[in-house]
């Protein structure tokens, strides 16, 4: 599957994956040779709840054309309740985004647990297909952010 | 002097369109601003100046300033990049008409040209006032803010313009070469020469102008604002001052700038001695720690230290910044204050 | 307004200076050209100064966190140190004027630990609606809920004037967000449309942070050099980011006090943003900000049944 | 053509020294040989120095103008501009836009003896001027160099210390702040302006040079007050927030002056009024 914007430029889409979970379920992914689209650069983090908005916004501003966080399912926190505090954030965080006109299909959250590599794959792949899709309808001459 | 018709003015100006960029005052949700006019709109979205006494805007002058067009408040300078350096911005070649800027404003441009044009010249600001022809507007309705009189300045001046336009009963104007830019735009523009009725009617208008303006700054001796600059006086009133940048960023005079960068692009933007950032360095250490030391940093800047270096204050009295104070700190007020104390015997 | 009022509000004012309740009272006064200003009296006899009428729409809140204004044995949380040493009991000790809608920023900040509730008293006044220059009644009043018209009693020391029990011509808030709704229906490029031509005005002055009175953090985001968050240089994207932040750290927090909006010189409507935020807080989160001086920041909290339709 | 008075040129760090745990000191060749040959400078004068993508800050100029070919700078890492700065490798290429501001009055300090006070890396601000007088030191009288750091740890130019203290036309008095000795430190300990008083200068025939943090700046101008020195023989250089180094930006306005145009090189007698406000 080909990660391309309609112009040809190589998507950049960044994942913020919480160590415990997430990120194991991407690696568990990996070790399994689930197929998944390559535009999606990872960022380890201790847990959802460490991601500041901030960084989401950063990564827009910088040029990513779209963000993911992803973080343990609720209960399965390894922290307890970080993703629950995430969750809060980001809800907040992607209304903004979508109220100021930016496409919501640019910004996912999910969970995905150290078990669900298929889970992962499939969470990229709609992701990679939703930014491609956002960008494909995007108006000429306006930039992600 | 020539009587124009404003219907013919508008043509000139749509003809200009096609080759110039114009500048003009354009209304938005109630308030004025100077903005580029879209060449697709054309003059759709320009605000013709009204003549009597029929509904006058709130403000007769615009929010922003024209200076924006001159010194952008983001201009990006060039890119530096590990592999070498790439400019972003080139002087404007493009020729621009700028429309109905009132005389503080114009002679404010010639305030900025002492620091853009001075010992070294800032190419980009020296290319926008170059290929910029000014056509001014008198001001007919000053209003309670303006205090252009006591700065050498006047609702009829004619500094930094090249042509100026006085607004006359039946959408006319009386249109007035200042330049030989300014002539050379008057000839494109038919209309009856003034005769001496007119010339008259010019004078009345200005009369009433000047004298609708009752504000007064009066600025105190040298000697006086050194005498006080330790004074307690800087404490009292600036307290209520939020260190906003609204002051500094609608002032037509004020220049200072950053020079920031967005990745590998190196820009100018505005900035402001009000804001706590101004002058804190690397390590932390600060000159201007307090609210109050910044805000006498610009009324010495304006009224002292401008003037000793080049020979004029750094204002124009247009009364932007008590205008649009949100917290109406009134510089005129703050300034007659010091020659107040000073004369009541107050201590510095 | 009666004048009644104001000649009460300065003799409540002369009165607490001169029984050395206070040191400052934070009032509203007039400029010489006959703008309404923030007055700061320490004086009984400069209380005659004081004024309040229509136009008085500061929110003097806002200097409760200026350590410039209230001095460092003031209101603050800090310098207890400071506040110890002084042999002076009044020193440091505030009493501001507010309206209705003022006191719940100050109960915020109240929640927050920021003011010394114990070194402040809060003179109250019943406000019928505060217009602009026009003489329009100003949008957040227009919204204002009539609870809100008086100032609450438990949460104010003194209350001067007679209880407003009219709406004063103000439409009876139905607590609805119509102004919100009507741009959430909107298309995503409408939306982008609509709030870049706004963005594109914004001078990054920061008035709408620096008046705000819940914006007192020492070191602002917008401030820090490294990382920079957003860039200070004004640009569409720049001053989107910025907007979104501003108005992010005001979630939960932001009572519509509409400071921003009216110090705004380019127009933006900042409320609406505000007000999209405290929308989402109060349906998702079912929270009102500026109600209890107890509550916590929602975005400090969870709760299991927060919604995930969003969470994949 | 673009704007050109904030373009840099491109310079590579042909040297790296590292003179302390937080200070390094880059020997930068320009890319452009035509613009080497051309770049002239007189000590005292600065430069705006640039990484890309991180930003652009102020540092003085700290080789000799006879030293051709290359220019050097010291750099402290104290905020974002001088950390990228230190992160980077022998090789890498900066920007350099200048040179900026006023220089030394060589011509004045002619014949007169010459007291150099300087503190921790206030030192880089006089070590041009310092190398161009003791390359001629036949034109001037008696010359001392009084250097103090917090601890020895924070002396910088390590092995120019010890040649100007080997020379027997130079006095070079070295202190470091109580408590920063070590067991081998054979200079003195004590605070610069103290030592200052200590030396008792003749306030008839010195000019004195004076840089270093502001508060010692303070103390040495105060030292110097109670000798009873001419303010106009007393030179500082200062430092101050500066963006465009070409009196435009606004940034380093005190008073009528523009550090970055009208200084950064003063005598005491120019700045005296405005020391309350800098130092």
């Amino acid at each position: 599957m080909s990660g391309n914007s309609k112009n040809g430029r190589k998507l950049k889409i960044v994942g913020f994956l919480c160590n415990w979970c997430s990120y194991a379920g991407a690696d568990l992914a990996g070790v399994s040779r689930l197929q998944y689209p390559e535009e999606i650069r990872i960022i380890r983090v201790p847990c959802s709840g460490r991601i500041n908005p901030l960084l989401v916004l950063k990564c827009f501003q910088e040029g990513a054309d779209g963000v993911l966080v992803s973080g343990c399912h609720p209960g399965d926190c390894h922290y307890q309740d970080g993703n629950l505090y995430a969750r809060r954030r980001m809800l907040l965080l992607r209304s903004l985004l979508t109220y100021f006109g930016i496409d919501e299909r640019r910004f996912h959250m999910s969970w995905v647990s150290a078990s669900e590599g298929k889970k992962w794959a499939e969470t990229v792949r709609r992701l990679v297909e939703d930014v491609k899709a956002a960008d494909a309808e995007a108006k000429e001459g306006i930039p992600v952010w | 002097m020539r009587i124009v018709e404003q219907k013919v003015l508008a043509k000139l100006v749509q003809c200009c369109l096609a080759d110039s960029e114009i500048i003009a005052p354009v209304e938005s949700e109630g308030r004025l601003y100077f903005q580029l006019l879209d060449p697709e709109q054309g003059l759709v979205e320009l605000v013709w100046p009204e003549v009597g006494d029929s509904a006058p805007p709130e403000d007769p002058l615009t929010v922003n300033s024209i200076k924006e067009f001159f010194f952008p408040r983001r201009q990006e300078l060039y890119e530096q990049r590990p592999e070498g350096i790439i400019p972003r911005t080139a002087p404007i070649e493009q020729k621009r008409l700028l429309l109905f800027a009132r005389p503080c404003e114009t002679r404010a441009l010639t305030i900025l040209d002492r620091v853009f044009l001075g010992e070294t010249q800032d190419d980009f600001y020296k290319s926008a006032r170059q290929n910029t022809t000014v056509v001014g507007l008198h001001c007919l309705r000053p209003d309670r803010y303006c205090f252009c009189t006591s700065l050498g300045g006047g609702p009829f001046g004619t500094e930094g313009m090249d042509l100026s336009l006085t607004p006359i009963a039946g959408e006319r104007f009386l249109v007035t070469p200042v330049s030989e830019k300014g002539e050379a735009l008057l000839a494109s523009l038919s209309g009856q020469e003034a005769g001496e009725a007119e010339q008259k009617a010019l004078e009345i208008l200005r009369n009433n102008a000047e004298a609708a303006i009752r504000r007064r700054i009066q600025l105190p001796e040298p000697k006086t604002m050194a005498e006080y600059f330790t004074s307690e006086y800087w404490k009292e009133v600036s307290r209520a001052c939020i260190a906003c940048g609204i002051c500094s960023y609608l002032c037509p005079t004020c220049h200072c700038f950053d020079i920031v960068d967005e990745g590998y692009l190196r820009l100018r933007c505005w900035d402001t001695c009000s804001s706590d950032t101004f002058t804190r360095m690397a390590a932390g250490e600060d000159h201007r720690k307090q609210k109050h030391t910044r805000y006498r940093q610009r009324i010495y800047h304006k009224f002292s230290y401008f003037k000793e270096n080049f020979d004029t204050h750094s204002c124009v009295g247009c009364g932007r910044c008590t205008r649009h104070c949100p917290v109406k700190i009134d510089i005129v007020e703050i300034v007659n204050g010091i020659g107040g104390l000073a004369a009541g015997g107050g201590k510095p | 307004m009666v004048t009644g009022t104001i000649a009460a509000l300065q003799k409540t004012a002369a009165d607490l200076l001169v029984k050395k309740t206070v040191d400052l009272v934070i009032g509203y006064g007039q400029s010489p050209l006959g703008d309404i200003v923030p007055l700061f009296i320490r004086k009984a006899e400069e209380a005659e100064r004081l004024q309040w009428n229509r136009h008085c729409t500061y929110n003097l809140v806002r200097y409760l966190t200026d350590r410039e204004v209230i001095g460092p044995a003031g209101v603050g949380p800090e310098d207890r140190k400071a506040d110890a040493q002084s042999k002076d009991t009044a020193a440091g000790k505030v009493a501001v004027v507010v309206k209705g809608c003022d006191l719940k920023s100050l109960v915020v900040l109240q929640s927050e630990s920021q003011v010394r509730r114990d070194r402040l008293t809060v003179i109250g006044l019943p406000c019928p609606g505060v217009t602009d220059k026009g003489g329009r009644l100003l949008a957040k009043c227009e919204s204002c809920p009539p609870e809100a018209y008086n100032p609450r009693e438990g949460l104010c020391d003194l209350v001067v004037g007679a209880p407003v029990d009219e709406t004063g011509g103000r439409p009876v808030r139905d607590g609805s967000f119509q102004e919100i709704e009507e741009i959430d229906a909107l298309e995503a490029t409408e939306r982008r449309e609509l709030w870049d031509r706004y963005f594109s005005r914004c001078l990054r002055c920061y008035a709408c942070r620096n008046v705000c009175p819940l914006c007192y953090c020492k070191e602002c985001v917008f401030d820090q050099h490294d990382p920079r968050w957003v860039s200070p240089a004004a640009g569409v994207a720049t001053n989107r980011a910025f907007h979104l932040i501003r108005a992010y750290h005001l979630a939960g927090r932001c009572v519509d006090c509409g400071e921003c909006e009216r110090a705004c010189p380019v127009g933006i409507p900042l409320r609406r943003i505000n007000r999209k935020v405290a929308k989402v807080v109060e349906e998702s989160f079912h929270f009102q900000a500026g109600l209890d001086p107890e509550a916590k920041s929602p975005l400090v909290l969870f709760s299991s049944e927060d919604p995930e339709e969003f969470i994949e | 053509m673009p704007t050109q008075i904030y373009t840099p040129y491109a310079a590579r760090i042909e040297e790296l020294r590292i003179e302390t745990r937080d200070v390094k000191t880059l020997r930068l060749v320009f890319q452009d040989q035509e613009v080497g040959k051309n770049f002239s400078f007189q000590p005292g004068q600065f430069l705006e120095l640039s990484v890309p993508g991180e930003g652009e800050a102020t540092f003085c100029l700290v080789s000799s103008p006879k030293e051709r070919g290359y220019v050097e700078c010291s750099v402290k890492r104290v905020g974002l501009v001088t950390e990228a700065i230190h992160r980077l490798d022998q090789n890498a290429l900066v920007g350099l836009r200048g040179p900026y501001g006023n220089s030394f009055p060589l011509k004045n300090m002619e014949g007169r003896d010459l007291i150099f006070v300087a503190g921790g890396i206030g030192l880089a601000a006089l070590r041009s001027l310092i190398r161009v007088v003791l390359s001629r030191r036949e034109d001037f009288g008696s010359i001392r160099i009084l250097y103090g750091a917090r601890s020895v740890a924070d002396l910088v130019y390590r092995e120019e210390l010890e040649q100007w203290q080997s020379r027997k036309d130079v006095d070079t008095v070295l202190t470091v702040d109580p408590g920063g000795e070590t067991a081998e430190w054979k200079g003195k300990i004590g605070f610069v302006p103290a030592m200052l008083e200590k030396l008792n200068p003749d306030r008839h025939s010195a000019t004195v040079i004076t840089c270093g943090p502001p508060i010692m700046i303070r103390y040495v101008l105060a030292a110097l007050d109670r000798m009873g020195f001419d303010p106009q023989s007393v030179i500082t250089t200062l430092e101050m927030k500066m963006k465009c180094g070409l009196g435009h930006c606004g940034r380093c306005n005190v008073g009528p002056l523009y550090v970055c145009k009208d200084g950064p090189v003063f005598t005491y007698a120019q700045i005296k009024e405005f020391v309350e406000q800098i130092l």
